[in-house]
């Protein structure tokens, strides 16, 4: 089943073209790598998808409807939702009340009984190492990105965006990142992330998709895709 | 060639600047055609003055994002001061009319004004701004502004206790026969203000645009650690902002001392029209800020001539609000960004 | 610590509180009275000038009257009737005025007419000169009885003067408009809009076309776009108003810049103590209706406010409240003759009976240094009589600084001049 | 979001106490407000003419604190949108002979509406943008309060007709005491719901918050058109206690009055303004009418607070007091202050 597909997505900026008639899909179940170099139009990509900057052409599928204009908010109440590149949850709410913001708002009303268990439930999940009434600006980056994954998650999704989430982590925590990836995985929700570390990548990605000055240069498995000539060349250079 | 200069001036009308500058010189025309000339050079000579109060403004808030409310208050320090000391001139130049001073006396109190300013300016950075930037730059624009809301009402009401409430103005700096233009008379001190600023204001843009210092305080305004790298000294660089941001508020008031006396709240109207002029060109464009001031008094001209006095106020109030829901950033954008905006 | 610093202040602050209420007690024979104005805000010069002749008329009187020492209160008008009724019900409350004088807004008066029917005070010469005051007074003269003559007429009955000064003048040729075409201009307060509209009947009245008016805020000083369009039109008379120093001079003195040709009626000029200062020749030939110092005794007094506080008193703010003041005091000492107690049941008591009838008046032969006679009677409560030989002001034609009477014929200087 | 609490083992006054929004210490507060005007000095008119103000500034600071302290925009025309529900209702009340009591939410309805158009022209904008927009508004309303003179009748000043007909103050006292409270239990009601998270959220991180699922158009219209609501039934009280409104009312710097004392009081507390609108607001007018001869220096003292306050303790009061006096060792003394704690 096709739970995302982009077709010919483009976004400019006055004169700029950030993301260039990008195609794509991304089917069930299915743990999608993005890459490409720093400013490639990666994050203008998941952006243009999710809403917050509206795309200039193009159309977005989700779930066999069109989607493509609509609001942030109507895309994370049909399923869709994403951490951030630069992590900030609600700087001045604890924890716990980030995750109920999410909680709460991503979810049709009356669903979640209990919004206090189901978001502790979450902080749970992503093996958030800090109280929940921690403050959030107190959290350095990496645990801030824990908390941020925990709201993203906290609206029950059945498509996460995730941004760079684990830049910055080292070698123990990478394989906590692994581990917590694999059980969202195991939930039923797909997922497109945008990442750098390639242990990574090859690691949980089962299909990539390449973009370099935001043009699409190669989709498929993961495997084909980082072996791909036109890729090495977009990270080497000539 | 001729076909490409007539492409770009038709992409350039149909940006938002060089639509609106295009609709204000039809209706300053227009209007001139249908009223006479005394209205064009009203706009200009209200226009020079409103260009000299603003672009201290737009510094401000340009480079150190700091929304000034206070705006007003160092422009009546600058009238105060230019007070102070034209009166004993004045005096002096009752009992020796050949004097030298009759001139050069009038310029004295500028300069005296500017001065002025920039101390007050250099005092306000070390008593006030300083302080809170090194305590916190969290939430700086809005925490800057009501700290200069503060400021506003504390120098108001120091000028009352200390200086009494009653209007300290004077005759006129140069005595002398008005000029006339194309049939419309302006005062030698009027015509001269207008010079004044001008040439200030001219001298402000060379500064900022060819010296070492000027280039300095825009590289601070674009990227602060990329200046701390490069070896700028932050804290001198805002000092001597805020010094001249202030003077120049200052010299506007001093120069303006023979239309506006000096009294405690002689402020509000500089600053209401200083911002008006500021949120019509976009934040910190200085060059924007003089072609904004220009059409603010061409739009306060217009209005007294076809609504009446005292709604020049209500209508390029309301005007300015619609240009802000459209285009909030102004009408020529912005090109620096305020340092501390986190 | 933190807590013991927290009860530290709330106990000073509780100790200051309790310091303020206890001023309230008010020691044997003391006759505190109230002095309205605006002595912070935008009018703050004209609460100087109250303060100024508040001071030297009870000088002149050793601060008694009888064995009660008389005590000025001042009560902040701000200029903002709120505030203005706020601080009068503290004077009385707190400070236990029995009596008050003087008020410059007329929004403050109406405000604070209320406050002083509240609290049974004795309220004298207030000025704030618009017709809603006296249409409010005269709804329930016995409850507004304690707000006591004004200090003040409604401007129709003195400022359409101007405009019969210039008939004359036309008459008499002197004054030979190109067309009977006139602007009117006016700060945007009780008074310029209550004055503005008395220059527009009279103008009305006597065949002139009224070519706008226009109503602008007090800290308005710049005047080239209105002054270019009379210009313009070739407006014969400019007639207005303001008691802002700064709005008024600068409309005097850009109107030479422009070179208007037209006469200019300045009403309000001379209320500045130095307005030469401020307009220079700009002011040749322009019509004012302000009361010249011209006994020996106003000038005197004049020169004794210059040296005791450093500013020229103007004749209007200064001078009438002078004379104000000093009429209180004759008030005060008609009292004491009378019933030998001064408070505010015997003051109003005063009032009422002798003051209000024209039994009490106060002039020339009292001291006055500006009216021939204040005089108040029954038709014209609460204001004053006004006649050429008892309230009056007489219009002025300035030249060089210098104001002489062109109006009326028996006081008459010298004729009215075009420019 | 202060969660609420249905914790049974709570005995009943502590539960109608939450229900109240308030811990012992606020009640108990409430209710020396209550019988203040009973104590000397305080019970002298002149007196509670003052505490009336404060009443006033400490309810007006209230609404400006829920979207200052939780949108994060300042509205600074918030007493031109008061003026508006002044002018409203007391024109309703002099032409159409409305009993003041219904013109005053008139006047909350109409300057609802106002807030209603600022909320959604201001939509696009953040920070000193909007509230260089509510200013021009404010700017923009006053100047048409000064002209429209057939109708308002301009600087000349509108009399309008008390509230209660006695010329005690009285009755004014209580029903501002009691304007007060509703305003702030109405403010609390609202940001404890799941509302207040969600204009918490769109505060601070827009875009986490839209990605979350919030509307921020629809929570930041409600929030101006509650709050200048409030503004407009306040402005009602102002019209018809002083008896006399002038455009005066709308300027700035009455704004700005409100703003210094919100903050001061804390932003984001709603508490914190009105707790410390009673003694600061009263004492600036001690010093006001102790010190007249030196005018000005009680606006001077203002003004250093509001600057000592922006550089040195942004938080304001209700930070100090969540931070430092809140949790005491005594258990009795803690209690007083925070009230049965909930448990989460």
């Amino acid at each position: 089943m096709i739970v995302l597909e982009t077709n010919n997505l483009t976004k400019k900026f006055g004169g700029l073209t950030a993301v260039n008639a990008v195609s794509m899909t991304i089917n069930q179940g299915d743990i999608v790598g993005l890459i490409g170099p720093n400013g490639a139009g990666k994050t203008t990509f998941i952006n243009a998808i999710s809403g917050l900057n509206p795309p200039t052409s193009g159309t977005v599928t989700m779930f066999g409807k069109e989607t493509s204009g609509l609001t942030p908010e109507k895309m994370c109440r049909l399923g869709l939702s994403r951490t951030f590149q630069i992590p900030s949850p609600f700087p001045k709410m604890t924890a716990i009340e980030s995750v109920m913001t999410a909680t709460i708002f991503g979810n049709p009303p009356g669903k979640i009984t209990d919004p206090v268990a189901h978001s502790r439930e979450m902080l749970e999940f992503v093996e958030f190492p800090m109280k929940e009434t921690v403050v959030a600006e107190q959290l350095n980056t990496v645990q801030l990105k824990r908390l941020d994954l925990a709201r993203a998650l906290a609206s029950n999704p059945k498509l996460l965006f995730m941004d760079e989430l684990a830049s910055g982590l080292s070698e123990g925590e990478l394989k906590d990142i692994m581990r917590i990836i694999d059980k969202i995985s195991k939930k039923g929700i797909s997922i497109l992330m945008i990442e750098h570390i390639m242990q990574l990548i090859m690691a949980v990605c089962n299909r990539l998709l390449c973009i370099q000055f935001g043009t699409k240069i190669a989709e498929g498995p993961t495997q084909e895709v980082a072996n791909d000539p036109k890729v090495t060349k977009a990270y080497l250079g000539e | 060639m001729s076909k490409n200069i007539v492409a770009d001036l038709t992409a350039w009308v149909r940006t938002a600047a060089g639509l609106s500058m295009t609709i204000a010189v039809i209706v300053a025309i227009a209007a001139t055609i249908h009223t006479g000339p005394y209205l064009l050079v009203n706009t200009i000579v209200t226009g020079g003055m409103l260009a000299l109060v603003a672009t201290g403004l737009t510094l401000m808030l340009g480079v150190l994002n700091i929304p000034m409310f206070a705006h007003g208050e160092y422009f009546m320090i600058g009238s105060l001061t230019a007070y102070y000391i034209f009166t004993p001139i004045s005096e002096f130049i009752l009992e020796h009319p050949d004097s030298w001073l009759v001139t050069f006396g009038p310029f004295i109190a500028i300069l005296g004004a500017l001065i002025g300013g920039a101390i007050a300016g250099a005092i306000s950075e070390k008593l006030v701004f300083g302080p809170l930037r090194r305590r916190s730059t969290d939430n700086w624009v809005m925490n800057s502004f009501l700290l200069t809301v503060g400021l506003s009402v504390l120098l108001v009401n120091l000028h009352q206790l200390i200086f009494g409430a009653d209007f300290k103005g004077i005759v006129g700096y140069w005595q002398g026969m008005p000029i006339s233009i194309a049939g419309a008379y302006i005062s030698l001190d009027r015509a001269l203000a207008f010079i004044i600023s001008a040439v200030i204001v001219a001298l402000f843009y060379l500064f900022m645009t060819y010296t070492r210092t000027g280039m300095a305080i825009r590289a601070v305004s674009q990227d602060i650690t990329g200046a701390e790298i490069v070896g700028i000294d932050i804290e001198k660089i805002v000092l001597l902002t805020i010094s001249l941001a202030c003077a120049l508020a200052a010299v506007s008031g001093g120069s303006l001392l023979f239309m506006i006396p000096s009294y405690p709240s002689v402020g509000l109207e500089p600053l209401y029209m200083a911002w008006f002029v500021v949120i019509l060109s976009g934040l910190g464009n200085i060059l924007g800020a003089v072609v904004g001031a220009f059409m603010v008094a061409l739009l306060k001209v217009i209005t007294v001539e076809y609504v009446g006095a005292g709604w020049d106020f209500v209508v390029p109030s309301a005007l300015i609000m619609l240009i802000l829901i459209f285009k909030p950033s102004g009408i020529f954008g912005s090109d620096v960004r305020g340092v501390l905006d986190k | 610590m933190g807590t013991k610093k927290i009860l530290q202040v709330v106990a000073c602050f509780m100790a200051m509180l309790f310091l303020a209420g206890g001023v309230a007690s008010a020691a044997d024979k003391v006759l505190p009275v109230g002095v309205l104005g605006p002595f912070t805000g935008p009018s703050a010069q004209t609460g100087k000038e109250f303060q100024a002749s508040v001071e030297m008329a009870l000088e002149t009187i050793n601060y008694t009257v009888g064995d009660y020492k008389i005590e000025p209160v001042w009560v902040d008008s701000q200029s903002d009737p709120a505030k203005a009724s706020g601080a009068y019900a503290e004077a009385v409350e707190g400070k236990g005025i029995q009596a008050g004088v003087l008020n410059w807004h007329s929004s403050v008066a109406i405000a604070a007419m209320d406050v002083a029917a509240q609290y049974k005070v004795p309220h004298m010469f207030g000025f704030g000169a618009s017709e809603v005051v006296n249409q409010k007074w005269q709804a329930d003269p016995e409850k507004y009885s304690y707000w006591g003559g004004k200090g003040w007429p409604v401007p129709a009955k003195l400022e359409k003067n101007y405009i019969v000064a210039l008939n004359k003048a036309i008459e008499a040729g002197t004054f030979k408009p190109k067309k009977k075409l006139a602007a009117i201009y006016g700060e945007d307060t009780d008074w310029g809009r209550s004055a503005g509209g008395s220059y527009k009947t009279a103008l009305e009245a006597s065949g002139w076309e009224v070519h706008s008016e226009e109503y602008f805020p007090a800290t308005q000083t710049d005047f080239y776009p209105l002054l270019s369009k009379y210009k313009k039109d070739g407006v014969a008379v400019v007639a207005g108003t303001s008691t802002s120093p700064a709005a008024i001079t600068s409309f005097v003195k850009q109107s030479q810049e422009i070179g208007l040709k037209s006469v200019i009626v300045a009403s309000g000029l001379g209320w500045i103590g130095d307005w030469y200062k401020m307009t220079g020749p700009a002011s040749d030939y322009v019509l004012d209706s302000i009361p010249q110092l011209t006994t020996p005794e106003a000038q005197q007094w004049a020169k004794d406010v210059k040296a005791k506080y450093g500013f020229n008193p103007s004749p209007s703010a200064g001078g009438l409240s002078y004379d104000g003041i000093r009429m209180f005091i004759k008030i005060l000492q008609r009292t004491n003759e009378l019933h030998g107690t001064l408070d505010k049941k015997t003051i109003h008591q005063t009032m009422v009976e002798e003051v209000n009838t024209g039994k009490l008046t106060y002039g020339k032969k009292d001291g006055a240094i500006i009216m021939n006679e204040y005089k108040y009677t029954a038709d014209t409560m609460p204001d004053m009589v006004v006649a050429p030989d008892a309230y009056f002001f007489p219009i002025l034609q300035y030249k060089k600084g210098k104001g002489s009477i062109i109006f009326p014929d028996d006081w008459k200087q010298k004729d009215f001049e075009q420019k | 979001m202060e969660p609420t609490t249905n914790d049974l083992n709570m005995n009943l006054f502590d539960r109608v106490l939450d229900r109240l929004c308030l811990t012992p210490i606020g009640l108990a507060g409430l209710i020396l407000l209550l019988i203040l005007p009973f104590i000397p000095p305080f019970n002298q008119e002149y007196m509670l003419r003052w505490l009336i103000y404060c009443g006033f500034v400490a309810a007006m600071s209230v609404g400006f604190d829920l979207t200052a302290g939780y949108i994060n925009i300042v509205n600074f025309g918030y007493m031109a949108v008061a003026g508006t529900g002044g002018y409203t209702s007391a024109l309703l009340v002099i032409n159409a002979g409305l009993s003041p009591w219904i013109a005053m939410l008139a006047g909350g309805v109409s300057s609802a509406i106002l807030g209603l158009i600022i909320g959604m022209i201001s939509l696009r904008l953040r920070g000193i943008f909007a509230a260089c927009l509510s200013w021009f508004f404010g700017l923009a309303v006053m100047g048409l309060a000064i002209k429209m003179v057939w109708l308002t009748r301009g600087p000349l000043g509108l009399r309008t007709p008390r509230l209660f007909e006695t010329e005690s103050n009285f009755p004014f006292y209580f029903l501002i005491i009691i304007l007060v409270y509703l305003t702030y239990l109405v403010c609390k009601w609202v940001v404890r719901s799941k509302m207040g998270l969600a204009f918490q959220a769109i505060a601070q991180n827009m875009e986490a918050a839209r990605t979350s699922g919030i509307d921020p158009v629809f929570y930041r219209v409600f929030n101006f058109t509650m709050s200048c609501a409030i503004a407009g039934v306040l402005g009602g009280f102002y019209a018809h206690f002083y008896g006399i409104l002038t455009p005066d009312m709308m300027h700035t710097s009455k704004t700005v009055e409100i703003l210094a004392v919100a903050y001061i009081g804390g932003r984001g507390s709603l508490w914190g303004g009105a707790v410390v609108a009673f003694p600061f607001i009263f004492l600036m007018e001690i010093v006001r009418s102790t010190l007249s001869h030196l005018p000005g220096l009680n606006l001077v003292i203002y003004a250093l607070v509001l600057i000592l306050v922006m550089i040195y303790y942004p938080g304001g009061f209700s930070y100090f007091y969540d931070t430092h006096i809140r949790q005491p060792k005594n258990r009795a003394l803690r209690y007083f202050l925070n009230g049965r704690e909930a448990k989460v």
